[in-house]
């Protein structure tokens, strides 16, 4: 059967929940940070699947997604880069990296 | 302004100006303020004699001259206001010589005068005014001059609650009396006599309407001259020294009620309805006074009943006869000043003779050794009881006769009162001066000196004279002598004064006890229930209505603070936790606007 | 920059000037003299309209600008607050600790004060007037007694909500002009008042009744008022009862009354309510305090439901003396908290047991308290009096004549009439507990004020008696321009 | 005045300034780096000056140059010179907080590592100043990712300080998921549109959602795009749901990054969510439940900002709640753009611009005092007054100022906002809004109440800077101009030269 722009929707939807669910439930910061990139791959996925199906007047498919797309995984790599940094510190600084630890500051 | 309209300004601003004087120049130093004050008083009375020779004039300043309201301050001087202001001034100039004595040994000699001076001043205004806002001005001014002079000696607690409950009877009785000057002004457009009299015509479109405005007149009558339900603080007024009694709680104040009324005279005539309800509070009053002072010991308290009686008799006559030069209600009011003024400053001499003794049954035989002052007491008696040809007899027997034309129960009811009057006031005369003296002070009273003296003379003198002044002065219709009223009117005397007579020669203590009358009916504490149960009760209700409203508002406040108490318990710190409620909010978000 | 500015600037300059170290007491007392003689000097050149005006553009396209100006009912309002700046400055006692910071919010009150109603501007007036809070907050805070802290936050926080309620009431006035025809200016507003639709009246005057209702201790939001005055130190209370309150009036016969006709009609009912519970209810709240400084409190929030009742008339009679009444009032409960003041530093209780027989150790005080006392109740020769006729004459006049079924405004009248009896019961009441009967033990080492405290008593008292004695003198100032905001 | 200077120019002299000083922090031989930051602070402000100097943006730009994804208009001006002035004040804090900052760094000698401390905010400028003009999604998407990394940096920049740390991390994680919320926003929306361009986008759904068009079937769809792109919006201005991490991270935070945060990326979460609004209002379709979206969020912003604040006794983040409360007022604004759009945009621009003085003053006393009184709680300003009366005079007019008192900024922001809500007819949001500045005033007044009620601990004065004195003064006194004087202001809003004063 022919993939119809429902099926990468469907799918993108579903990597974007599943990321989502990582945040919540899991405890180590890091897999948190993993599940966080993974949300946004699923952004870039169902824009790849838009620009492909919307076929502009001249046949071409819409480019800006796609240029867009690259700029999220750019950023998704500066943010991955600092954000392992601060948490190598908080490790240095905590030895540890769960979530229930860190929370001296509240109220 | 030619001379003689300057006349009635200078006889209502010299007290004023006197009064300024005392109270803020000469504060200190009691001799000047006395000859000052007693000074002003005179040129008042020679003021008022040159007075009563004038053409009436009419002259007024603009006090409040906005556009839809003009309150003049204005000076009236008609028959009505001269012959007030011969009473009103030769009464004053009197009781200033008498209080220079009396009053000689006060240490707040200077506050007394100063006091008094005001008290003529707002009484003069009460006279000469020429419309019902000026004359309210000066009804205050006067209920606040009785307030001070009844208060003279405010570290004695009964006059400072004395003072207090005549200002505040006087205020429920003005509560009245602005709601009344209110509904005429809002119906005439004016609140001039001359303009009121111009403007029956549309006042009496609507009856109930002008009855009730004029009833509610004559409560501000009824609170300033010590009617039926706001007598009780006049019996109570007597704390204060014994000239201020004799002024004002005999001759002058109680008496503006009446003169208020008579004034407004050709108002009262359109409104039959009202007319009768005042003759009968008055009748009312009368008889009650009456009946109370036959039991009272207290020598003030006697002549202070009579004084509520006799007003009682003076609102009966201006119910009966609204005339608007008077009728018989001015002519009473105009005897009864002299007489009752004598018998006041008598019992002063008495009281002061007797070093501030005043409960008759510890005075007796005091004739040996005051003759002057029995003399002129008898005289005074004589003319009140209506012993035949003395002023009394005139002015009450032409009561008698509006009485008994208009309504028998009201002229039967006179005539008790007539007997009353003789019967008590000859059981004071022979308690107090026949007899021999009960108590050692009575002993050896003598009759003060000539300045106190000398202005019982010239009562005792005017109180017979009083009857036979000209018919025109009161009456504008011609009175004739009629004799089916002045004979039973003498008999009533006879009996009452002979019964008393009986009773009382040679009694050593009250024969008859009636203890309803001896305490005024219980009316002093059914009235004290009645605030205590009223106003104290919603009083204390109301603050604690207020506590509650205050409570809401702090209460309000805490349950914001305990509110944000708990939003701060969402803060727990643990960033799952944070982004459990960032999710929690886009679902909750996106719910709300997509799908509902 | 007219006499105006002046008026304004100096007592907000001299605050400044003694923050920051000038003598404190000299200064302010200069600088509350040189109002006052500012104020009389622009009352004898005042010659009709609005006068001394200066205009600074802030925002044209708003329609938004600071200008001054005063018309005759302002300039008197201008003469009350110098007048009791004068007294309250001149009454203050011995300040021990950061004298400077004390003067310095007195004179800062008088300035926001005076700043509201010398300004013609809508958005100003509002703004001046709110100068008072921080001040208020911090003297009650500071240098007030009993449970000072509890009552400096209901106040600030009551007066801030009510004045929010008034900024939307504002916003919704300026925003119901057209488009064209929105601006700031009380002038050009009342000129172009037709335009406001009749439909939308109701909606802005509730909002405006609320807001000055609660900056003005209309009955249900009066729970601020007796608690603050009563722990006020006494200039700030003097300055508070006497001269703050007005600006909500101020601002009513200057706003509501001329523009918003058919919104007065809609609510009259309400305020009428409201100003009969303010006398009948809170006069008996008054009769039933235990404390001197709490009673007199709770008397100024009663009187205020005579001001409203002649606001609620309408006409001009009423109005007028509604205005006369500000300024009687302000004055007598300025006179009446100066001697509280003074009489607290005897027994700081204050309470009717505690107090009796001062007037035989202290005769002046009995006496200029007496006169006060006679005075707030509407003793003729006062100007309460004068004021408080010319409000029944117009509340009266504006039900129908010669029916005896009163109109509503009618009935308010008689409960008005009423409370005159009440508060003659509390103010006599307390003069006698106070001042009358022999001097109690705590009472004996009593004696006159000091020269100062006499003397502002002296000069309160006198300004009173010239109000009352010839009205005409301030009528002449109040009459013509409440006809020119009533006048079609 | 004639332009010279096209605008652009000022990001890049930005971002060069940046690229300098990082060069500096590389190879300069002084341990101490706060020469670097007096240079980028008046650098700074030099380009302030010039930024009245700009060319506007050319009539018809060519198809692919950089005009179709930057704009310039007054608004985005006046932010670029919020932005330029925000950063220089920080820097000013940096330089006062420097001692403290040292402290936390792992560092031989005094002041070795704090370079970078300087240089980012300068980077951030430029995102901000980015974000202040970008009219295309991919634009903001980058602008918005350059402030928010830069900030985790910053907030985390105190290594061996656990709190630092720990609002490091906090922050990170939630602005990684409000990211993911945006891209997945803006995929949806790109995928209905077609076009990424702000004007392309609302054209093409204008004409979609028109009667008969071709997207008239998936409102929802639209809808959905719409309000996750309102979300991540929403955590940037720290709105009600999604603002959890405001008062960790602030309090957690050095002090010059909190006072950044509660300005900088709010003013311009702000002119984003003005420029993405406007494409959203203007489709009448959604148009009603979009503004339903706004009130709830206002709503729930201003009760739990203002009233969470109430209980707060440390300084810091009672000015957490404080910023929450701020954004909930600007959401008034935003809730009434469809209805009065002049006037809100107007009243949201000069909300901010009065925020920006107001808070940041307030900041700059709280480094002084809290620095020197060694704690950052409300019983550490005890006594203030006596202590040292110019601060607790700068303190007040900072609080009367957030407050809502009258002739300053803060009353004249709150005035506007309120009008626009009276002008739209939210009448449920007025009453809040009313019950918010009610319990406003206690929490704020409680600093009051402290400096000048209590008496102080302990009585050792508090000393000031002379650059930390100048701009204290030199804000205390914009307070009370802006206050009064809006014009300087609203001429830049409406593309006026400052008009001469009239004076009659």
């Amino acid at each position: 059967m022919t993939l119809t722009l429902n099926h990468y929707l469907l799918v993108s939807g579903l990597l974007f929940s599943i990321g989502f669910a990582g945040v919540l439930l899991r405890r180590n910061i890091i897999i948190i940070f993993m599940c966080l990139e993974l949300m946004l791959n699923a952004a870039n996925l169902s824009l790849v699947a838009f620009s492909r199906f919307n076929v502009g007047a001249d046949g071409l498919p819409n480019f800006n997604a796609q240029v867009l797309t690259f700029f999220i995984i750019t950023v998704a790599a500066a943010e991955v880069a600092v954000g392992l940094a601060i948490i190598v510190a908080l490790y240095r600084a905590r030895q540890t990296t769960h979530v229930e630890d860190i929370t001296t500051l509240k109220f | 302004m030619n001379n003689n309209e300057i006349i009635p300004w200078f006889i209502l601003l010299n007290p004023l100006i006197t009064a300024v004087l005392i109270l803020f120049v000469f504060r200190k130093n009691h001799g000047t303020a006395a000859t000052v004050s007693t000074m002003s008083a005179f040129f008042g009375l020679v003021g008022s004699l040159c007075a009563f020779t004038l053409a009436p004039t009419h002259t007024l300043v603009l006090w409040i001259d906005i556009p839809g309201l003009q309150i003049p301050i204005g000076v009236q001087l008609d028959h009505l206001s001269q012959v007030m202001l011969l009473v009103v001034t030769g009464i004053g100039f009197l009781v200033h010589l008498y209080s220079t004595v009396y009053m000689e040994h006060d240490e707040s000699k200077a506050r007394f005068f100063g006091h008094l001076s005001l008290f003529m001043f707002s009484m003069l205004g009460i006279v000469l005014a020429d419309n019902f806002a000026m004359m309210f001005i000066f009804w205050e001014l006067v209920g606040v001059s009785s307030y001070l002079l009844i208060g003279h000696w405010f570290t004695r607690d009964a006059a400072g609650k004395a003072a207090n409950k005549a200002f505040m009877m006087n205020r429920i009785g003005d509560f009245g009396f602005m709601l009344g000057i209110l509904m005429l002004w809002s119906t005439a457009g004016t609140v001039t006599f001359k303009g009121l009299e111009a403007a029956t015509g549309t006042l009496t479109t609507n009856p109930m309407f002008l009855t009730a405005a004029i009833l509610l007149v004559f409560c501000g009558a009824m609170g300033k001259s010590a009617q039926f339900p706001l007598h009780t603080w006049l019996p109570d007024a007597m704390e204060g020294p014994t000239p201020v009694s004799a002024l004002i709680h005999a001759a002058t104040m109680v008496a503006a009620g009446v003169f208020m009324l008579a004034r407004i005279a050709f108002l009262i005539g359109l409104s039959p309805a009202a007319a009768l309800i005042i003759a009968w509070i008055g009748a009312i009053t009368s008889i009650l006074a009456a009946l109370m002072a036959t039991q009272q010991d207290d020598i003030k308290r006697i002549l202070a009943y009579s004084t509520l009686s006799q007003l009682g008799y003076m609102v009966m006559a201006i119910g009966l006869a609204p005339d608007p030069s008077g009728g018989p209600a001015m002519f009473h009011l105009f005897t009864h000043a002299f007489f009752k003024a004598l018998l006041f400053l008598g019992a002063g001499a008495v009281i002061h003779a007797l070093h501030h003794e005043q409960d008759i049954w510890k005075m007796g035989g005091l004739s040996k050794h005051m003759p002057k002052t029995t003399v002129t007491f008898a005289i005074g008696t004589a003319a009140l009881t209506g012993f035949p040809l003395l002023a009394g007899f005139w002015s009450k027997d032409s009561i008698l006769a509006a009485a008994s034309e208009k309504s028998t129960p009201l002229y039967i009811i006179g005539l008790c009162v007539a007997v009353l009057t003789a019967f008590y006031m000859t059981r004071l005369f022979v308690v107090a001066f026949l007899g021999k003296p009960r108590t050692e002070a009575a002993h050896h009273g003598h009759d003060c000196p000539a300045r106190m003296t000398v202005p019982l003379l010239i009562l005792a003198v005017l109180s017979v004279i009083a009857g036979f002044v000209p018919e025109k002065w009161f009456f504008s219709a011609h009175q004739h002598f009629h004799w089916n009223i002045a004979i039973p009117a003498t008999i009533a005397f006879a009996v009452g004064t002979a019964i008393a007579f009986k009773i009382y020669s040679g009694k050593d203590k009250d024969p008859i006890r009636v203890s309803a009358f001896r305490n005024k009916f219980y009316l002093d504490e059914i009235y004290g229930a009645i605030v205590a149960g009223t106003q104290d009760v919603l009083a204390y209700i109301a603050n604690a209505v207020d506590s509650l409203i205050s409570g809401i508002v702090r209460l309000a406040g805490m349950a914001a603070w305990g509110v944000g108490f708990l939003f701060r318990l969402l803060q727990f710190g643990n960033v799952q936790g944070y982004s459990f409620v960032f999710g929690l909010g886009v679902v909750g978000l996106i719910w709300f606007v997509v799908f509902k | 920059m007219t006499v105006l500015n002046f008026i304004v600037l100096l007592p907000i300059l001299n605050a400044i000037a003694i923050a920051c170290g000038a003598p404190a007491r000299k200064s302010a007392l200069l600088s509350a003299w040189t109002q006052l003689a500012l104020t009389i000097v622009a009352m004898c050149g005042y010659r009709g309209g609005f006068a001394y005006g200066s205009t600074w553009a802030v925002a044209p396209e708003w329609g938004l600008n600071l200008t001054f100006g005063a018309d005759g009912l302002a300039l008197v309002m201008l003469l009350l607050t110098a007048i009791v700046t004068v007294a309250a400055v001149w009454v203050t006692p011995k300040i021990e600790k950061r004298e400077n910071l004390f003067y310095a919010c007195v004179l800062l009150i008088s300035g926001g004060a005076a700043g509201a109603f010398a300004s013609v501007d809508m958005f100003f007036f509002y703004a001046f007037h709110e100068l008072a809070l921080i001040p208020t907050f911090l003297l009650i805070g500071i240098w007030g007694q009993g449970e000072r802290q509890v009552a400096a936050w209901k106040i600030t926080i009551y007066l801030a909500v009510g004045s929010m309620i008034l900024l939307v009431g504002l916003a919704k006035l300026y925003l119901a002009f057209p488009e064209g025809a929105r601006t700031f200016d009380m002038i050009e507003m009342t000129k172009a008042r037709h335009l406001i639709p009749a439909a939308e009246q109701g909606g802005i005057y509730i909002w405006l009744l609320v807001g000055f209702g609660v900056l003005i201790s209309l009955f249900p939001f009066h729970s601020w008022a007796a608690p603050a005055y009563a722990a006020a130190p006494t200039p700030a209370a003097m300055l508070h009862a006497g001269v703050l309150k007005k600006f909500g009036l101020y601002g009513l016969i200057r706003i509501a009354v001329p523009l918003l006709p058919e919104g007065a009609k809609v609510w009259m009912n309400l305020l009428l309510v409201l100003l009969v519970a303010n006398i009948l209810y809170i006069g008996l709240v008054t009769i039933a305090q235990k404390k001197l400084d709490w009673m007199l409190g709770y008397s100024s929030v009663m009187h205020m439901g005579y001001i409203f009742l002649g606001i609620a008339a309408g006409n001009a009679i009423g109005i007028t003396g509604a205005s006369l009444l500000m300024l009687g009032h302000g004055l007598s409960i300025a006179a009446l908290f100066a001697m509280c003041g003074y009489l607290r530093q005897t027994s700081p209780s204050l309470a009717f047991t505690s107090l009796g027989g001062i007037a035989k150790k202290a005769p002046f005080l009995g006496y200029a308290f007496g006169m006060a006392a006679f005075a707030s109740i509407g003793l003729p020769g006062f100007a309460n009096f004068a004021s408080e006729a010319m409000v029944f004459f117009g509340a009266f006049k504006a039900g129908p004549a010669a029916t005896l079924d009163f109109s509503s405004i009618q009935l308010a009248t008689v409960c008005g009439l009423w409370g005159v009896v009440i508060s003659a019961v509390y103010m006599l009441r307390a003069y006698r507990q106070i001042f009358q009967g022999e001097p109690q033990a705590n009472v004996a080492a009593f004696k006159d004020p000091s020269c100062s405290i006499k003397w502002s008593v002296i000069l309160l008292l006198a300004a009173l008696m010239v109000g009352g004695l010839w009205p005409k003198s301030m009528l002449n100032f109040i009459q013509p321009s409440v006809e020119a905001l009533i006048g079609k | 005045m004639q332009q010279i200077i096209p605008a652009i120019t000022l990001e890049i002299a930005v971002l060069v300034l940046g690229l300098l000083m990082l060069f500096a922090e590389a190879f300069s031989t002084r341990a101490d780096r706060s020469h670097m930051a007096r240079y980028a602070i008046a650098v700074l402000l030099a380009l302030v000056g010039f930024s009245f100097f700009t060319t506007p943006p050319p009539a018809n730009p060519a198809a692919g140059s950089m005009w179709n994804f930057y704009a310039v208009d007054a608004t985005a001006m006046l932010f670029k010179r919020i932005a330029l002035a925000t950063t220089a004040i920080v820097l000013v804090m940096a330089l006062e907080y420097r001692s403290v900052l040292a402290k936390f760094i792992p560092g031989t000698e005094e002041g070795r590592g704090t370079g970078e401390f300087y240089c980012l905010p300068v980077f951030i400028c430029a995102g901000l100043m980015f974000m202040a003009s970008a009219v295309d999604f991919i634009l903001i998407f980058v602008a918005l990712e350059l402030v928010t990394i830069g900030f985790y940096v910053l907030v985390a920049y105190m290594r061996k300080h656990e709190q630092s740390l720990e609002a490091g991390v906090k922050y990170l994680i939630l602005g990684a998921l409000s990211t993911g919320f945006l891209v997945y926003g803006v995929t949806w929306i790109f995928g209905l549109s077609g076009h990424t361009h702000l004007d392309k986008v609302k054209a093409a759904l204008v004409a979609g959602f028109a009667a008969g068009g071709p997207l008239v079937g998936n409102e929802h769809a639209l809808l959905f795009g719409i309000m996750l792109v309102l979300v991540a919006l929403g955590f940037k201005i720290a709105a009600a749901p999604f603002q959890l991490w405001v008062p960790d991270v602030y309090q957690g935070a050095p002090t010059p990054v909190t006072a950044f945060l509660s300005v900088g990326s709010k003013a311009a979460g702000f002119i984003v969510l003005v420029r993405v609004l406007e494409v959203f209002l203007a489709i009448p379709a959604v148009r009603g439940k979009v503004v339903a979206a706004l009130v709830l969020l206002a709503i729930l912003t201003l009760l739990y900002g203002n009233l969470t604040a109430m209980p707060q006794d440390n300084l810091k983040r009672l000015f957490a709640y404080s910023s929450i409360a701020h954004a909930g007022y600007l959401l008034i604004a935003c809730a009434a753009l469809s209805a009065d759009p002049a006037g809100a945009k107007e009243a949201i621009s000069f909300y901010l611009a009065g925020y920006l003085v107001m808070t940041l003053l307030s900041f700059l006393v709280l480094i002084t005092v809290a620095r020197q009184s060694r704690g950052d709680d409300i019983r550490h300003f005890a006594g203030l007054g006596k202590r040292n009366p110019f601060l607790a005079f700068a303190m007040t007019v900072a609080i009367a100022s957030l407050a809502g008192i009258p002739l300053t900024a803060g009353f004249l922001g709150k005035f506007l906002v309120f009008k626009s809500a009276v002008a739209a007819g939210q009448y449920a949001l007025i009453g809040v809004g009313i019950l918010g500045v009610g319990a406003g005033f206690y929490y704020y007044f409680k600093v009051i109440a402290a400096m000048y009620w209590d008496e102080p601990t302990d009585r050792t004065p508090i000393t000031v800077g002379p650059l930390t004195r100048l701009f204290v003064g030199g804000l205390v006194a914009l307070v009370f101009v802006l206050g009064i004087w809006p014009a300087p202001i609203l001429n830049q809003l409406s593309e006026r030269p400052i008009t001469a004063v009239a004076h009659k």
